[in-house]
């Protein structure tokens, strides 16, 4: 199948380079301590922060830095076909450790001992790159929450189908086989915290693939920044400052 | 040969010859259908009740309405499961579940969720928790035969259950449902009858006290016609609270 | 959880004693209802509801399917919720599980009628295409998105809403239906059929706290509440179920002037709701 | 009630109630030592027995059983299956046996007791070794279509003996199994007969002769307890947690062993023991025959 037109154009007409469009808010859910919802296309996905707080299975508790949980779960309406779906799956339990991790290595954990900090992550709809998304929300809604943390982790993913790299694949784009890599960063200190990749790639090409990946993190990174800003902005003005 | 069983062919039960669509049970504006097993509109299955069927349980009941069949052992109060917070009150954990045999075709014998949720709901009110901090009481449900009206004979059965176990309750609770079938309510239905039921009614009730602890309507139902199903369901409550009654009463009169 | 010092629930309490509740809301008054349609566009419709801080999502999706033997005439509506732990911690891992369950048992009683269909807000009839062979499945699924009470009132709404701006592909049956087969049918990907949502009832929720009761009441309220009885309504102002939550008895004369004030309040929701789905149609369309 | 200061015997000292509870084993050793136990029975002496048939409408076949308090319910649901390959002309038997919730407090929902799957794979195998039923009579039509009966027993109330009570469910109900009559429809779907039109339709019944199931030498057990050198024949659950070793012995009704099955336990059966016991059971079975007979010519009269 081809994937991109001989006039350089994706399935959706993007451009090979081109990421979907963008579009992130903080504060969609009202009880959290931190929440953000953000959008990719047509990958949609919310998550909330509760925490810092006090360690509610006290054996978890550590006395030297805090604990970081996270939940991913999928609606039932969130891909084409619909099922349902068992929580705790094991691709759930998989992204759930990866979004886990990734936040952990940021978050300035030694400040907060002996508290907890959850992070639940919803998608609404999957369209590819749903991990990406979710690693992109919940960095918005740790920031939300005002958890200390090293810099802004973000995330990305890109391709490489009909010998042509392409960034944030899309569902049909992801379910064509080809090699799929997500990268996520640390873009002040642009650094890469996460590295993932399934299928074959030519050593040659990675490097590519992975420098489009990266390119696209700190394209986002900068529209969470302009939206983090934004949002502190509102903030002031409705304090009256 | 039982030994294959894990390897199990898919199998169905053979349904009727002839696919004739059965007459329907009742015409919509005739007035004098008669009930499938003969009973006038207002009138109620001969109920019977019997307390203290299973002996390794602290109370439990049995009751048969026509063919449903319906046996509630109560456990405790006993220790709540370890992971439970400390309580003042007691806690109250309920499930219902039918036997593989209980429908006309072969079930798979699982837990009832939303009986469970419902006679959980229907009992809460009526026993005195605080009479048993820390702890936690089972109502455990087991329909041996379905017949209609499966749950509120389960409830009625798993309150007499819980006095024969001797846990204080306000009072007993008695729960009856009405069917609305065209312009008909008929109580406590059987399972024909739920079937094309237009809508349904259940109340549970204390009736000593004169108070509804759990109620539930389904289809459509003006005012005056919930008026007439509630009254309805509430006399024949009282009445079926009286034959309970007697049943503890009789149970008791034996033990001495 | 919500932790309330006694000082708080004193005044909840008098608040609603005084018709005045902590948000400046009268007993019976509704906060503002906020509704966004065709949010998710895998699905033949969707909708999202926000009351306050309670926020949820509704989807449908259809499927072709074959009747029951029982109801060969009609087609078959299931509807199921989810609670994300993203609306409250302790609904992570199994933790939403039990409540899930309570609002799907409650939404199937007020919105689905009886098990003839009669009451139903969805005309079930409409959905078949080949009587006795071939189907529309609707499947309903609401998500808990963020939670601040009132969820059932919330879903309903939002079920409702997304019913209305449900799409059905017209289906042109091929084969010949006489036959013992399985028709074959060509679904259109151009023309939708709406469905008819006038007779879908709204839930209205009284929640007694003390001696009086509420609509729409928040978590805060909820936590004081001796019991709660869901009432839907269609516009006809019939009742199409009621289902009772708390476990504290009541009188049934309380329960039946809580009908009639039910009655009462769904009007002017039946109203504010449809100017809203139709505004939020009109939004999506343009 | 003054302090015990001994610590060897209390029972002077104690409600009879409290001794049961504290000392169980002491309680039931006294009992032994004046030849009696706790209900009044002889060693010997299995508890009363008594068979419903029937008791479940919505089945093909039903028992409802009672070995003194322990209860359980059978009953056969039969639907059509395409045979296995291997054994085209045989039907199949699907035994289960439950122990849902309300028998007993060690068993919770969600949480299935340990005896449950051991009760039903000793059954099944009993049930199979005993060469009761022959699978060919479960045929319907060679290679197209066979009975799968399912059998499920429900024990309703759990006090000791629950191999012995679920294997006599399991015979009864079988003995009251009616297969209903049915006919090949044009699909080749097996379709039941109803009573009315049953005249009128041309087709004959696939099982004309085939209504009930021929039952050729009926299983009958007992389960003892050996304990020092006493036997008590069908114990209570009480007298089952206090004292350890189980032998359960499966005879038919031309008292051939079929089975004999002893779980671990403290105390070594000695030949003779085992011998004893295969004595008690030849009993038990002229007993529970007579029992089954019972209930199945009452049935007959009705």
């Amino acid at each position: 199948m081809e994937y991109v037109s001989p006039e350089g154009l994706r399935l959706d007409g993007r451009r090979p380079m081109e990421m979907r469009q963008l579009r992130a808010e903080i504060g969609v859910v009202a009880k959290a301590d931190g929440s953000a919802s953000f959008e990719m296309g047509n990958t949609k996905v919310i998550a909330a922060v509760y925490g810092p707080r006090e360690v509610q299975n006290r054996s978890q508790q550590m006395s030297d830095k805090a604990l970081v949980r996270c939940e991913y779960s999928m609606a039932n309406f969130s891909t084409g076909d619909r099922r349902r779906k068992p929580k705790g799956d094991r691709r759930s339990t998989e992204i759930s450790l990866v979004i886990r991790q990734t936040m952990e290595a940021c978050i300035l954990t030694h400040l907060l001992p002996r508290s907890q900090i959850d992070i639940y992550v919803q998608v609404l709809q999957a369209d590819g790159g749903t991990r990406s998304a979710c690693i992109n929300a919940a960095t918005l809604a740790l920031a939300d929450a005002g958890i200390p943390m090293l810099d802004l982790v973000t995330s990305c993913s890109a391709g490489y189908l009909n010998s042509t790299p392409l960034l944030d694949l899309n569902y049909v784009e992801d379910s064509a086989g080809g090699p799929d890599v997500t990268v996520g960063i640390l873009p002040k200190l642009d650094k890469v915290t996460l590295l993932q990749m399934d299928s074959k790639l030519p050593i040659d090409n990675l490097e590519t693939v992975m420098q489009l990946a990266i390119e696209g993190c700190k394209a986002i990174a900068n529209h969470i920044r302009e939206v983090l800003l934004e949002n502190t902005k509102e903030l002031e003005y409705r304090r009256g400052v | 040969m039982a030994g294959k069983a894990g390897t199990t062919p898919t199998t169905y039960s053979p349904s009727p010859t002839t696919k004739k669509t059965k007459a329907p049970l009742f015409k919509d504006d005739d007035v004098d259908w008669v009930r499938p097993d003969g009973r006038g509109f207002p009138q109620c299955r001969p109920a019977f009740f019997r307390s203290g069927a299973v002996n390794a349980a602290s109370g439990s009941a049995y009751a048969e309405f026509g063919n449903t069949k319906v046996i509630v052992s109560v456990f405790g109060p006993r220790e709540s499961k370890k992971a439970m917070m400390y309580s003042d009150v007691g806690r109250l954990n309920c499930n219902v579940s039918y036997t593989t045999f209980a429908t006309p075709t072969r079930g798979q014998g699982s837990d009832h969720k939303e009986f469970t949720a419902m006679l959980h709901k229907a009992l809460e009110g009526a026993i005195m928790m605080e009479t048993f901090p820390k702890t936690t009481v089972d109502v455990f449900a087991l329909v041996l035969e379905s017949g209609g009206s499966d749950l509120p004979v389960v409830i009625s059965c798993a309150s007499l259950a819980l006095a024969d176990a001797g846990i204080m309750m306000y009072d007993l609770v008695a729960a009856v449902s009405v069917s609305c079938l065209g312009k008909n309510l008929v109580i406590d239905p059987i399972l024909e009858e739920e079937n094309c039921q237009d809508g349904s009614l259940m109340i549970t009730c204390m009736p000593s006290r004169y108070e509804i602890t759990q109620l539930t309507v389904t289809g459509d139902w003006s005012t005056p016609k919930i008026n007439e199903g509630m009254q309805l369901c509430l006399d024949a409550c009282a009445k079926l609270a009286k034959i309970m009654r007697s049943c503890l009463k009789a149970a008791t009169d034996s033990q001495e | 959880m919500v932790g309330l010092s006694l000082g708080e629930k004193h005044f909840i309490q008098g608040g609603i004693a005084q018709d005045l509740r902590c948000d400046g809301r009268k007993r019976l008054t509704y906060r503002p209802i906020y509704v966004e349609t065709g949010i998710i566009p895998q699905a033949n419709g969707s909708a999202r509801v926000r009351m306050g801080a309670t926020d949820v999502i509704a989807s449908v999706k259809a499927e072709l399917g074959r009747p029951s033997s029982l109801h060969p005439d009609k087609g078959k509506v299931s509807i199921h919720i989810d609670c994300s732990p993203t609306a409250e911690p302790s609904f992570e891992g199994r933790g939403g599980e039990e409540l899930s369950s309570e609002l799907s048992v409650a939404l199937q009683l007020c919105l689905l009628g009886g098990k003839s269909g009669a009451g139903s807000g969805i005309d079930l009839r409409s959905l078949v295409v080949v009587e006795g062979k071939v189907c529309w499945d609707l499947y309903i699924d609401g998500l808990v998105v963020s939670s601040d009470g009132n969820l059932l009132d919330c879903l309903g709404a939002a079920i409702k809403a997304a019913l209305s701006n449900t799409g059905i592909p017209r289906v042109q049956v091929t084969a010949d239906p006489s036959s013992d087969e399985q028709p074959e049918v060509d679904i259109s990907d151009e023309e939708f059929l709406q469905l008819d949502t006038s007779g879908i009832p709204v839930i209205v929720t009284l929640t007694k706290v003390g001696r009086h009761y509420i609509v729409d009441a928040t978590g805060e309220e909820e936590s004081q509440m001796s019991s709660a009885v869901s009432i839907s309504v269609n516009r006809q102002g019939h009742i199409c179920g009621i289902t009772k939550r708390g476990g504290a008895g009541l009188d049934p004369s309380i329960i039946l002037d809580m009908i009639s004030v039910a009655k009462h309040v769904s009007e002017q929701l039946i109203n504010k709701l449809d100017s809203e789905i139709a505004a939020a149609e009109a939004e999506e369309e343009s | 009630m003054g302090f015990p200061n001994a610590s060897g015997d209390l029972s002077s000292e104690m409600e009879v109630d409290a001794f049961r509870r504290l000392f169980p084993l002491q309680f039931h050793e006294r009992h032994l030592a004046e030849s009696i136990r706790p209900d009044g029975r002889p060693f010997g002496r299995a508890r009363d027995t008594s068979i419903a048939l029937g008791a479940v409408a919505s089945a093909n076949g039903s028992a409802l059983v009672k070995i003194g308090s322990t209860t359980m319910l059978a009953a056969i649901k039969m639907e059509v299956m395409t045979p296995l390959l291997e054994s085209p002309d045989e039907g199949c038997i699907a035994i289960d046996f439950h122990m849902p919730p309300i028998c007993s407090p060690i068993v919770r929902p969600g949480r299935p007791a340990e005896a449950a799957p051991v009760v039903s794979k000793q059954l099944s195998d009993t049930i199979a070794s005993s060469g009761m039923i022959d699978l060919k009579e479960l045929s319907l039509v060679s290679g197209k279509a066979a009975w799968m009966a399912y059998l499920d027993i429900y024990c309703l109330n759990a006090d000791g003996a629950l191999f012995d009570t679920a294997l006599l469910s399991a015979v009864a109900a079988l003995s009251h199994l009616q297969i209903p009559a049915v006919s090949l429809n044009d699909d080749g779907k097996v379709v039941l007969m109803s009573e009315e039109d049953g005249e009128m339709v041309a087709k004959e019944p696939v099982n004309k002769e085939k209504r009930k199931l021929t039952l050729k030498s009926i299983p009958f057990s007992l389960t003892c307890l050996l304990h020092k050198n006493y036997i008590l024949a069908d114990p209570t659950a009480e007298e089952e947690s206090v004292m350890e070793t189980l032998v359960t012995i499966v005879l038919d009704s031309s008292s051939q062993l079929i089975s004999l099955y002893k779980p671990g336990g403290s105390v070594l059966a000695y030949t003779s023991a085992i011998q004893d016991c295969v004595a008690l059971t030849r009993q038990r079975v002229k007993e529970l025959q007579s029992v089954l007979d019972e209930a199945n010519s009452a049935m007959e009269v009705e």
